[in-house]
Order: structure tokens, then C-alpha cells, then sequence
């Protein structure tokens, strides 16, 4: 996982680039909430343009992060989510609670690092 | 020629979480002899990712244990066993409710019966407290008629 | 970390041709928990095909059989049995010369075992005439230490 | 596998796009001898540049496409070799018999069909 934090506009984006299920989660989570913790960001974005695969163990992952960062008055939101991430957050319900939004429209690209 | 396909595979290894991905590819290399579009072997990895993933976390609850896949192709079907012989589960209703879980501590979802259940065509599970969980699933293969088609085109010249 | 690295796992599969790209992918996925180089794993890919076509269409002659893999990953080693219950080996020195083959006419080129020992570390073959087959073979695999060190960056920064 | 012929050279190229095994082979050779024999080629070369995989099964192809295709009085010339495909083919002996060649100084591209 990369990530960069845009200091003028306090937001905070990760780059997914692994696989997400039970295993390879648990490095994002504490890669996650570190670098929450660190910059305080208004919001948070995962981007998921680089994710192959995942499973349940990404509903966790993201609805842990978003009551970490809600904890921290950060919002979160996810970006490029695939047809099948897509369906697999749906089914979770927490699309209702956590936005998808346009990383193009944001003025940031999707090019960390 | 796709109805002929008939075939069989055993897979047996160590309830390690590094074994998910090794397990799904697995089933998915396998599966790929039916030929499934992408988004049909997407749905197999994931469902079989949900049920390993849970024989490790919940059937062994992180002791040494072996998870068994058994898998056969037929026709255009997929029928996967995936098994453990740890603690089992009391209630498998309540098991396969949306959002229940019993490692919430872990940041586990609850969806994955859920998630087997809506990306396969059926979820079977049988339990016995304190010998183990097997859940067995089945999809089938939409034929992709066009890809078939070209390739027996050439089988079809040689035949002249 | 990468010391500490120990796993196993087993498969079974029907003696069909068409079973060896699965075969290969499988110990692929479970090898590349050793973190190898793409060469290594080409190497393990390549060994792994000659030995479980070997069973196929030598041991089992093309009738049914089970073919089976045991692999095991242990610190930067992997051990790799491939057997069948086929029709066994006579003469294991004259089958291990290079361009001996029993099938020229399949067009075999009698170069399988010639690959499997230069691309494994060790490759030894056990047979008995009428109860089949079992090479095993071992692969070190290099530590790739740069890699080790970005993946612990993080881990670093957090203990401090 | 796709094959072109180029008529004013009688020249014929495949472009191996399977993974070369004991399974595939069958098919590829099936292929290879109906099209040889079909446009009797002064030169057949064999483009391995899509080739992600190949076990000896590689080796009795090309020996096999070289008996085959001198008894029709047509050489065999082998392109576009990763580095892992062209240890298997030295092992073999064969590169003794069959040359390698470059496809891009023979004015060929391997942009097929
Ligand atoms: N193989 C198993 N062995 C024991 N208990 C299981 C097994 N699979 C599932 N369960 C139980 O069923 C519950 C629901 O499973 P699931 O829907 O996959 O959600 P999750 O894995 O996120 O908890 C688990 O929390 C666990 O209590
Ligand atoms: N599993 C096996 N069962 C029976 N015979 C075998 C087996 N593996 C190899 N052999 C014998 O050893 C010979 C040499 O094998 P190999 O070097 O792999 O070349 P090839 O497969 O091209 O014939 C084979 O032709 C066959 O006679």
C-alpha cells in the first residue's frame, strides 16, 4: 500500500495495491491507522484502482477505518472500486455511510509517490 | 466437447491465513478448464477465499489444523467441498445471517455466507460441534459459445 | 521472518493431459511464499510439468490414475514429491540420459529428467516396476534481501 | 496460434500464443504441419515472442517440425526466445540445427493477422 497526504487540503489517500482478504489485512489496518493517526486528515480516500482481489475481509477493514477515522473527525471515502468490490460493499451496506467518489473529479491523481 | 469435461482434484494444506491466496488461485486454475468468464472466476475466488478463510479463523481459531478442498468439474458445473475438523458451528441459521459474527474483535464483516451464497448458484453447510465444517458450493459455467466456436474452427478444416 | 516460513500442502488430480497447467500454477502459488525471483519460479514451474506429465502419459500410459503432489516450504527451501501408481520405472540411470525416450513416438525428446535436475537443486527418483513412481526434488531459494527490507520498513517505523 | 503467409518471400510465420506443454503441443502441431504442408514455404519461422511457458514438450515440436518440414524441402528458424525457453532449447541440442533469427531485422514484424 502507498500513501500521500496533500497538506493544503488535509486529505489523506491510499493506494491499495495488494490483495485484500483475511491475511493481508491486517498490514493495511496498522499501515492505515498509523498514518491516520499521524497527519489528522479532513478526509481519507482508499483507492482501489490497483486491488485484484478481495473479499469479506475488506468490509472490515474499510468499517474499521472509518469508525477510526470518524473517532479522529476524519471522514472517509473509496474511489475506483472495480464491479466486484463494488458489489461486495453493497451487499455490506456500508455504501449508505461511506461515499464513492471521483478521484479524476478531485484534482488528484491516482499517481502516488 | 465442453459436456465431456469431467474432472477431479484434491487439496489438502495447513490452516496458515498465507494460504488463502495459494488456495483460491488453486481452485481457480482448476476451474479455468471450463472456461468462465473473468467475472465468473471472480465470484469462485472469492467464495472459496470466504469459506478458507473461515475454516482457519473460526474451525481452527488459529491451532495447527489441515483444510480440504475437493473440487469436480462436470459438465458445465463446478461443485467445491471445502472442509475443516475444528470446533464446528452451534447455530448454522444464525452462522448465515447477514452481519453475524463471532470475531468481531477481528474486524470480521459477518457477510461471508453471504457473500458465498449470493456469488454461487448454492451453498450447502453441514456442522457438528467439536468435529468440524464442511461447506459445499456449486456454480455453473455459462458456455461461452463464440470462444468454442473458434476453436474448433480449424478442427473443422482437417476434418474436410 | 523468512526463516521462520514452514507450510505444507498436498493435491490429487486426474492423470489428464490437461491437468498440467493447473498442476504447475498450484506449486507455483504455494512456492511463491518463499518470495522467488520470476527465474525461480519459472524453473519450479517448468520441473514441476515434465515430472506430472511424466506420470501421465508414461506411469498411466493414458488410463486413469491419480496423480499426487506434496510440497513443503521450509526457511528458503522447497520440497516437491510428484508420484503416480503407474506402471514403474525398469532402468532409472538409461531414463535419466539425456534423449532417452520409451515414446519418440508422441514426439517426446527424452529431455524431461535432463531439465528437472538443471533446474532443481536435487532431483531423485524412486520406482518399482507395477507400483509406480515418485521423484523429489528441492529448490533453494535465494533470499531476496532488498525485498525483505521494504516490507519491514513500515514494521520499523511503527516499533519505535 | 495464429500463422501468416507471406507469399512473395514463401515465407511462413506462426506466433505461438499458448503455453507449450504435452497438452497444447497436440493442437499446435496439428496446426503447424496442415499449414506447412498447405503453402509449401521456402522458410518456416516459429515466433515464440507470446509464449509465458514451455516444458520439453517444446523441443519435440520443433524437432518434429523440422523433420517435417525438410522432407518438404522448407527450413525452420526460431524467434523471439525469453531467456527460459532458450536454455530449454539448448539443452536439447537442437540450436546445433535449427538457427535462431531476428524477426524485426527480417523486415517482419510480428504483428500477425
Ligand atoms: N468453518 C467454521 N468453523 C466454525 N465456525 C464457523 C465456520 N465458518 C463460519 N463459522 C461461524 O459462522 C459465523 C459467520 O461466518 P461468516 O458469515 O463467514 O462471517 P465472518 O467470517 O465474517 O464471521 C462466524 O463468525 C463463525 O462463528
Ligand atoms: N512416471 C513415470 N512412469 C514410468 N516411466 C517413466 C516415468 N517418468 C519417466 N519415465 C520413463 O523415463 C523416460 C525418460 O523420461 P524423460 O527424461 O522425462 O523423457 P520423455 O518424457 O521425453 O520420454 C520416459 O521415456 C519413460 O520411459
Amino acid at each position: 500500500m502507498e500513501s500521500k497526504f496533500y497538506e493544503e487540503d488535509k486529505l489523506l489517500i491510499f493506494r491499495i495495491t495488494d490483495e485484500i482478504d483475511d491475511f493481508s489485512v491486517q498490514k493495511i489496518r496498522r499501515r492505515a491507522d498509523y498514518d491516520i493517526e499521524r497527519y489528522m486528515p479532513r478526509k481519507v480516500i482508499f483507492d482501489f484502482n490497483s486491488v485484484t482481489f478481495m473479499d469479506s475481509a475488506g468490509i472490515g477493514l474499510i468499517i474499521g477505518r472509518y469508525k477510526f477515522a470518524k473517532m479522529l473527525g476524519s471522514k472517509v471515502e473509496l474511489a475506483n472500486l472495480t464491479s466486484n468490490i463494488k458489489k461486495i460493499f453493497e451487499m455490506s451496506g456500508i455504501l449508505r455511510l461511506i461515499p464513492i467518489t471521483n478521484l479524476e473529479n478531485e484534482k488528484y491523481t491516482n499517481k502516488i509517490g | 466437447m465442453k459436456s465431456e469435461i469431467e474432472n477431479e482434484m484434491k487439496l489438502e494444506f495447513i490452516s496458515k491465513s498465507a494460504n488463502e491466496a495459494f488456495a483460491r488461485i488453486t481452485v481457480a486454475a482448476f476451474a479455468s478448464q471450463l472456461d468462465p468468464t473473468i467475472e465468473e472466476l471472480a465470484d469462485i475466488k472469492t467464495a472459496v477465499s470466504e469459506a478458507v478463510t473461515n475454516c482457519i479463523i473460526h474451525g481452527y481459531d488459529k491451532k495447527q489444523g489441515i483444510v480440504k478442498i475437493f473440487a469436480r468439474l462436470k459438465e458445465n458445473e463446478i461443485l467445491i467441498e471445502i472442509s475443516d475438523k475444528g470446533k464446528g458451528i452451534e447455530n448454522i441459521d444464525m452462522a448465515k445471517e447477514p452481519l453475524y459474527t463471532t470475531k468481531p474483535n477481528l474486524e470480521r464483516s459477518g457477510m461471508g455466507f453471504t457473500i458465498m451464497e449470493s456469488f454461487m448458484d448454492e451453498v450447502d453447510v453441514e456442522s457438528v460441534v467439536g468435529l468440524g465444517t464442511k461447506v459445499t458450493m456449486r456454480k455453473i459455467i455459462k458456455n461461452k459459445l463464440e470462444n468454442e466456436e473458434s476453436d474448433d474452427e480449424f478442427e473443422m478444416i482437417t476434418k474436410e
